[in-house]
């Protein structure tokens, strides 16, 4: 049992909170609703506060509870990577609780119990020691989401994706089952620490992996399982899409390096090229179909994807130098993608709160309708175009750092003995590269459609400002997206005792370099500056402004826009979303998603307007979802059958059983 | 012993002989009558068991198969298939000559199972347990071969004869059973009659079409 | 002490015999309860009872957890039954005169359960079995439509035909005991039997095991034996669909598993475990496939109740300790689950005046707690936690891909089609706007309630007890 | 101690020199542009009086423009004139210039365009958005085709910092190789591209369907234009001292070599710069602009060309073992 001096206890009585508040408030309802919010916060504050002395102190508590399976007892465990996903998490659910203590007007009994339940359960995924708690507690997971995702059934929408949802959780729970069945044998040992010293032969370790990353993957949202993500997010409420893409997927990736960096122990050579092309892949296919969208949310939804995909790079290479025993890399790489997971949780929640701002304000997620919206919200623009910057990896913020850490793991390449994985990294640090330009690209369109040039319909030209309680929410994650991005110095030293336990070794400490610089490997190889950076930055804008302003002008005249001499009222006249991609979507989009484009023109004199449509297809929900879906229905159709049989053909087929099994037994014996 | 053997073996033949019969007919009535004289049989065969084992329990059963299945059952039925009016008609979906080859496959079959099973067995429980199997899968098929209510019924009650040959060829097996035998015999002809009644009170026909009219779930 | 033994059978049928008499729905139904309630009370009682047999009857750890559920449940359905008939009569959708042996037949036909469970003579199990089966026939013809007769008529029919194949397995058994055991009363007896397993004469015993599993497989509902099954759950009072699916499959079950029990413990006996396993794959996968094209509610938690019978065979089949142990937690869990859900179906087709499931929507909506009721039911049985199927369903899944990945990946595959359809189902009937009409149900909670809490305290914590007692019984099982 | 005091002073002659020369480079390949043309053309300091007169200017804003639109200028332009400090121009080893490697120099441009892009769209005119569209559909294929070079020189150099690569490129005497050839096309193509250069762009033409960088600014004026001109002059700059620090760097001075070694390289520099920019006014005269969908092409081109060099430049790491 635990005593009260193990944090293990506060972590308890966190998830206790979160659970006892969600029984109250689904037994209560009304009033008690209200509950929710504030005891989140305590209990993501509560154990922020333990996860970080853990994580710092780099100690493991373990406890062991009558519960669970009979045989082995609930097994309870916390180290410094469950500390830092718990960090994770908790700020996620922190800045969710705090953005929803805005809605104490429409609380309904749908959403609030599932709230707190949802937290609490992501929080026992990261606790669980054994199997069967960890799936539990995963799968527990899976279904508050989904009732989450479904709050808003009276939407055919919301329910179609809450089916999908669910349906590719639980493939991703089995496969999980299949994973940990084959890592604890048949004899049952199901307890994490007698899988970690189990003797296991390749192929049982391939059918692991095989598992484990359709598994983890499913809930990450790695391509081709992602398709939950974009209908699922739109259809939750926006501060729980905030914790569902910013939080849960985490957890996936929790489950992910767990299974692979701590469970199974040396990676074999060929896995980190797996998890590297598959990471690839879904960076470049995440953003080209979120440069497709123009329903705000699916769009967050879309880069999800993408952030998730370039995670997996990471951890790619981490194992990849792993199992070429350059530990220290494969500890520089892991670095990168802890701290992107970070980065990520952070600024997705951000710009999903922001979403859920807009949507508020305006009740459109469809950035063809918004516009403007800068004006009447100034603060929530200020804090989603941050999480803009900081999600394009753009420097001086948080995103650029971690991606820059990945491009250094990278440049490393040449260390490797094999020469397909030398090249192999540099290709992958195009696609990165790629994906990163188009990702500005994507969200200067989603920055600049929605919130500025003019409104493009009374909703947008009605929005107000979001309330204050989003307001901070939002400003948090701000701020916290540039700390992190200004020292990440503090950062990577907070991982090293992370990494010596998963590899035995940990990166330089950075906090102690002159001007908070991080330099990964050595002087001579690279460093980066973010503090001086933005210092001059500042500096230099602010003198320049300050010295034209003195010693040149600054008379200034505001007048319609000149737009070449012809300026148009309309708002229409904008480019839109659509028109925005539309050269990106020319040069990939062809390829990608077959795309159409069609122009009807009326004929000569006719007044009638010439009509412009494009047709996509996605090739993967296509082929991989809907076709699979039809043939299990045409078969279901056809067994059918055997409802409508006459009670002789009933007695026909009984009759075939017996003889056969008569013949049978006769021929065996 | 031998003339024991011999009885025993002759009576369960004949009840075979006319479980054929009965796969044969294809007159409502004559099937009827060919079902009396095999639970007649059947109620001799039983009777002889008890001589043999001297167990006078069986004569309960014998008696039970003479009067229930060998005359009450039957009238009954004759007189439900005059009223119907359908005492003419008898449809087969399987040709009289095909269904008798499969019959025969089944006996076949049966036997080689058996007689292959109980090689330590005392003879006259192989012979009679071969034959009651036997029984037992022509009944089966007779209900798989007729479309009609009351045909069904006999290869139901004709399984239940090949039941009952069964149990008490096996050497002393307990009251228990001829109990069980008898009390599902009973049991039978309770919810026979019951339903027999009812199809008439609904749809003036025995043709079992008028129970799969519905079949559940189409609507 | 085991006079506990005499009363879990002699209770029932006492009451069954003074209620014949009594007229009138309101007395007999109180009396109904308190007579299952009485009989729960002695099987509870039989738990301190360590181990105990006669001629006749018997108790091991093997049936003790089926007469406790057994007892449990009954008293939960006496419960639900008495409040879902009061509220038929009242609509006129049957009427006293049919009910008026309704009570009676349904403890006798909880006696003839307990007999069957309780057993100690192959002859005996039989018996009880095929009483059952008898009386649920009436019963679900009671409401005497002609899609009640038919399905009765089938029921009938094929539970006939299956019985009496069964019989002729319990003859060929006698006779392959009788070598070893002498005649009469003792090669009849399990304990016997199971004692000399190895003596028996193994032609016999596998040619009986073939009659067996077909003649018992009929009325546990495996494919394609199952056909008798969803029209007599859709078309019968929903009480009785509830103790088809939670009791009568599993006492059928539990025959198959006693003779399981049997030839696992003779080494020369042919392994039926293959067998079990097909039969439980192809019901498992076909019930699965099945449940996307059903209309009416109860006719889809009939299939899905193949559906689980499918998987407890198979983990049977898989056999091994951990296999074993996850089949009778996850035969518990089903009935519970599964008797659950039609208290729930009952008040929601009650509710709408309809069984269509197209008809049934926003129950969420109009009828919170049946909604409610009615969704952790759903989620619960499809393996979804905190329920105690979770648990089950772990344990089968995981061991089976330990040792056969292929057939794990099979069960893996039939599960999640139920899961999409039962899903796909759940939320067309509990989301969405309402429809007219929508009547008031006045039923108890208690029955579902206390389901559910059991089920979920399963999930979570399984006491010592329990877990010991299948702990053996899955050696036993072999 | 000197040594520090050097690079100090060293990294404030750079960063002072790269804003000095930026609008005489601009000049330059404009001078050498009208002559071909047989034009007059305007003398070199004519970038320095614009810049003046623009900032003494009154500025008008449109109306519908936000406080993005204003601040975005002085960011740009600082954001361009960090970049070009950044690159090492008359002498490596300068104070500051571990600040970011050339990751950062082209991620800090990436954030330039991101604020120019915005700025484009936050008038809300038909223009603007054209111009920020097509502005980020050439970014999309310019940014990773760049960074592709760069990491191909960081793989041969090991570093990815310019000082360490130019000292590297310097002092090994490394045979010409194919993938040097290929990285330094793609980095020229992309150079003309980022700079709104023929044949990706006109920085002359006002003629709508053609223009993209001219149509994002299209509604500045005074001295937020002067600013976005300045940062357009720094970036030409930037990219010609990336160029020649990349591909040749001969004659590149230490920060340590003192004040005379400096003025000689520094000089050095300068010419090399001229030079670029009068082969950029040949090039612009000699070749004509291109459709704005056959730019997708020409810059694919570029992004194959890098990534070519990238796999061959390990090819022959492979052979050369």
């Amino acid at each position: 049992m635990v005593d009260a001096a193990n944090p293990l206890a506060m972590l308890f009585i966190a998830i206790a909170l979160l659970l006892g508040c969600a029984m109250l408030a689904a037994a209560f309802r009304g009033r008690v609703l209200g509950l929710v919010y504030p005891v989140s916060l305590i209990a993501a504050s509560l154990a922020v506060a333990t996860d970080l002395s853990i994580l710092l102190n780099g100690t493991t508590f373990t406890a062991h509870l009558p519960l669970g399976l009979p045989t082995i007892g609930l097994r309870v465990r916390v180290d410094a990577l469950s500390a830092f996903f718990g960090i994770v998490v908790n700020i996620g659910t922190f800045a969710a609780a705090l953005y929803g203590l805005g809605r104490h007007k429409q609380l309904s009994a749908r959403v609030e119990p599932f709230f707190a339940a949802f937290a609490a359960a992501m929080n026992m995924v990261l606790l669980a020691d054994d199997a069967f708690g960890f799936l539990f507690s995963w799968e527990l997971m899976s279904v508050t989401s989904w009732a989450l995702v479904i709050a808003r059934h009276e939407d055919a929408e919301a329910r179609r994706a809450a089916h999908v949802y669910l349906m590719l959780a639980s493939i991703g729970t089995i496969a999980l089952l299949f994973a940990f069945g084959a890592m604890a044998g048949p004899a049952g040992g199901y307890d994490f620490a007698s899988i970690r010293s189990a003797e296991r032969d390749p192929l049982v370790t391939g059918l692991v992996l095989a598992a484990v990353l359709v598994g983890t993957g499913s809930k990450a949202g790695i391509i081709p399982l992602h398709a939950w993500l974009p209908l699922a997010h739109p259809a939750a409420p926006s501060h729980v899409s905030a914790l569902m893409s910013g939080v849960m997927t985490k957890v996936a990736i929790y489950g992910l390096i767990r299974v692979l960096f701590d469970l199974l122990g040396k990676p074999s050579l060929w896995l980190g090229a797996i998890v590297l092309i598959l990471g690839a892949v879904s960076t470049l296919m995440g953003v080209l179909y979120a440069l497709m969208q123009h329903d705000l949310k699916r769009l967050l939804a879309y880069h999800t994807v993408e952030n998730i995909g370039i995670i997996f790079i990471g951890l790619g290479l981490s194992l990849t130098f792993k199992s070429n025993n350059l530990d220290a890399l494969a500890a520089l790489a892991l670095t990168a993608a802890l701290f992107h997971v970070f980065n990520h949780c952070l600024f997705k929640s951000l710009l999903f709160l922001g979403a859920g701002a807009i949507l508020h304000a305006t009740g459109k997620r469809d950035l063809e309708v918004l516009g403007g919206l800068i004006h009447p919200m100034p603060l929530t623009a200020l804090a989603f175009l941050i999480g803009c910057i900081a999600i394009s990896a753009l420097p001086p913020l948080n995103g650029f750092v971690s991606e820059w850490l990945t491009f250094q793991a990278i440049l490393q390449s040449p260390s490797l003995p094999h020469l397909p994985m030398k090249i192999l990294l540099p290709t992958v640090g195009a696609v990165l590269a790629l994906s990163a330009a188009l990702a500005a690209a994507c969200f200067v369109k989603a920055f600049g459609i929605a919130f500025l040039g003019r409104p493009r319909s009374q909703a947008a030209r009605d929005a107000h400002e979001a309330d204050s309680f989003a307001l901070s929410a939002m400003a948090i994650l701000a701020l916290l997206c540039i700390a992190s991005g200004l020292f990440p110095g503090f950062f990577i030293d907070a991982l090293g005792s992370l990494n010596h336990a998963l590899l035995g070794t940990q990166m330089p400490t950075q906090s102690t370099i002159p001007w908070f610089s991080i330099v990964p490997i050595g002087d001579v190889r690279s460093s980066y500056d973010p503090l001086l950076i933005s210092i001059f930055l500042l500096f230099c804008a602010g003198a320049t402004a300050i010295f034209i302003h003195f010693f040149a002008s600054r008379a200034l005249r505001r007048a319609p826009a000149w737009d070449c001499g012809f300026p148009d009222p309309s708002p229409s006249i904008q480019y839109t979303a659509s028109g925005f991609a539309q050269p990106i979507r020319r040069i990939y989009g062809t390829i990608t998603f077959s795309a159409k484009e069609q122009v009807d023109m009326p004929p000569p004199g006719s007044s009638t307007p010439a009509r412009f449509s494009v047709k996509l297809h996605d090739h993967i929900w296509e082929l991989l979802y809907l076709a699979p879906a039809r043939y299990m229905l045409a078969i279901s159709e056809r067994l059918n059958v055997f409802q409508f049989l006459t009670v002789r053909r009933y007695l026909i087929l009984m009759f075939a059983a017996l003889i056969s099994l008569l013949v049978v037994v006769m021929v065996i014996t | 012993m031998n003339e024991a053997y011999d009885v025993s073996h002759f009576l369960a033949g004949l009840m075979l002989v006319v479980s054929f019969a009965l796969i044969y007919q294809d007159r409502l009535l004559a099937v009827l009558r060919t079902f009396a004289i095999q639970a007649i049989v059947l109620a001799l065969a039983v009777a002889w068991q008890a001589l043999v084992q001297d167990r006078p329990n069986l004569f309960i059963t014998a008696g039970l198969a003479l009067g229930l299945k060998g005359i009450v059952i039957p009238l009954a039925l004759h007189r439900m298939i005059f009223r119907l009016g359908i005492h003419r008609d008898v449809e087969q979906v399987v040709g009289v000559g095909l269904t008798m080859l499969f019959g025969l496959a089944l006996t076949a079959l049966s036997l080689m199972l058996v007689l292959k099973a109980t090689a330590s067995a005392p003879a006259v429980a192989r012979e009679v347990l071969a034959i009651a199997l036997a029984i037992i899968l022509l009944g089966f098929l007779m209900m798989i071969t007729r479309r009609n209510a009351v045909t069904q019924i006999i290869g139901f009650m004709s399984i239940e004869n090949g039941l009952i040959l069964g149990a008490t060829g096996a050497r002393g097996m307990p009251l228990v059973v001829e109990i069980s035998v008898a009390f599902s015999v009973l049991i039978a002809l309770f919810v026979f009659a019951v339903f027999v009644f009812r199809i008439r009170e609904r749809f003036d026909t025995v043709d079992v079409e008028v129970l799969e009219r519905v079949r559940g779930d189409r609507t | 002490m085991n006079e506990w033994v005499y009363a879990v059978i002699i209770i029932p049928f006492v009451s069954a015999a003074i209620l014949v008499v009594l007229p009138g729905y309101w007395l007999t139904a109180r009396l109904n309860v308190l007579a299952s309630f009485l009989t729960l009370i002695a099987g509870l009682n039989l738990m301190r009872i360590e181990a105990f047999s006669n001629s006749y009857l018997i108790i091991d750890n093997l049936n003790i957890v089926f007469v406790v559920l057994n007892t449990l449940v009954g008293v939960t359905t006496a419960w639900y039954s008495a409040s879902y008939i009061g509220h038929e009569i009242e609509t006129g959708r049957i009427t006293p005169a049919s009910v008026r042996f309704y009570h009676a037949m349904y403890q006798a036909m909880m006696g003839a359960m307990n007999v069957a469970l309780l057993a100690n003579n192959i002859g005996l199990l039989w018996v009880g079995l095929e009483l059952a089966t008898l009386i649920t026939v009436i019963m679900v013809g009671i409401y005497r439509t002609p899609e009640a007769i038919e399905a009765a008529w089938k029921y009938f029919i094929l539970g006939g035909v299956g019985i009496s194949l069964a019989f002729f397995g319990t003859i060929l058994t006698y006779l392959a005991g009788q070598q070893a055991l002498g005649e009469g009363l003792p090669a009849m007896s399990w304990s016997l039997l199971h004692a000399n397993a190895g003596k028996l004469d193994v032609p016999l015993l596998n040619l009986a095991f073939v009659f067996l599993l077909i003649g018992y497989g009929t009325k546990v509902g495996l494919a394609p034996l199952h056909a008798w099954l969803p029209d007599a759950h859709s078309e019968g009072p929903t009480p009785i669909s509830a103790v088809l699916s939670g009791l009568l499959l599993n006492v059928a079950l539990y025959a198959l598993l006693r003779y399981k029990m049997l030839i696992a413990a003779n080494p020369l006996a042919l392994q039926p475990g293959p067998i079990l396993v097909v039969m439980g794959l192809v019901s498992l996968i076909f019930a699965a496939f099945m449940l996307y094209q059903r209309r009416d509610i109860k006719r889809l938690f009939a299939y899905s109740s193949i559906e689980h019978m499918g998987l407890i065979t198979f983990a049977f089949g898989m056999g091994g300790p951990l296999a074993n142990f996850a089949g009778l937690l996850h035969m518990t869990m089903h009935s519970l689950t599964k008797s659950a859900i039609f208290y729930a179906v009952g008040h929601v087709a009650q509710a709408k005046g309809t069984q269509r499931i197209a008809d049934i929507r926003g129950l969420s909506v109009s009828h919170p707690g049946l909604a409610v009721a009615l969704g952790l039911g759903v989620l619960a049985i499809s393996g979804l936690p905190p329920f105690g199927v979770f648990m089950s369903e772990f344990l089968i899944l995981t061991s089976t891909f330990a040792r056969e990945p292929w057939l794990a990946l099979l069960t893996a595959f039939g599960l999640l089609l139920a899961l999409g359809a039962l899903l796909l189902r759940l939320q067309g009937m509990l989301f969405g706007e309402p429809n007219e009409p929508t009547h008031t149900v006045k039923a108890s909670p208690v029955p579902v309630v206390v389901h559910l809490i059991l089920i979920l305290i399963a999930g979570l914590y399984l006491p010592g007890a329990l877990v010991t007692w299948f702990q053996r019984a899955a050696e036993l099982l072999g | 101690m000197t040594s520090s005091v050097y690079s100090i002073l060293g990294q404030g002659i750079q960063t002072l020199l790269v804003l000095a020369i930026a609008p005489a480079i601009t000049g330059v390949t404009r001078l050498v542009k009208a002559r071909l043309m047989r034009k007059s053309g305007p003398p070199l300091l004519q970038g320095y009086r614009d810049l003046f007169k623009l900032l003494r200017k009154e500025v008008i804003v449109a109306d519908t423009a936000s406080w993005l639109f204003r601040v975005s200028p002085y960011l740009i332009f600082s954001l361009a004139w960090l970049a070009a400090t950044l690159v090492p121009t008359f002498a490596t080893g300068l104070h500051f210039s571990w600040t970011g490697d050339v990751i950062v120099i082209v991620a800090l441009l990436g954030t330039a365009r991101f604020f120019q892009t915005l700025a484009g769209m936050d008038v809300g005119t038909a223009f603007g958005g054209m111009g920020s569209s097509r502005e980020s559909m050439i970014a999309t294929m310019a940014e990773p085709a760049m960074l592709l070079v760069v990491l191909n020189l960081a793989l041969i150099a090991s570093s990815s910092r310019l000082p360490v690569i130019a000292d590297y490129l310097v002092t090994q005497p490394l045979a010409i190789r194919v993938s040097l050839a290929l990285a330094l096309m793609s980095l020229v193509i992309v150079a003309l591209a980022e700079n709104a250069r023929i044949p990706v762009d006109n920085p002359a033409t006002h003629l709508e369907l053609t223009m993209v960088h001219e149509a994002m600014i299209l509604e500045y004026s005074g001295r937020h234009l002067a600013l976005i001109e300045a940062a357009s002059q720094l970036k030409l700059v930037m990219y010609g001292s990336l160029i020649i620090c990349l591909f040749l760097p001969f004659g590149i001075a230490s920060v340590d070599s003192g004040p005379a070694a400096w003025f000689v390289s520094l000089v050095l520099y300068v010419g090399k710069l001229t030079l670029a920019a009068i082969t950029l006014g040949l090039w612009e005269v000699s070749i004509a602009k291109m459709r704005v969908f056959r730019v997708g092409e020409f810059l694919g081109i570029a992004f194959i060309f890098a990534f070519l060099g990238l796999l061959l430049s390990f090819v022959t790491e492979e052979l050369l073992r």
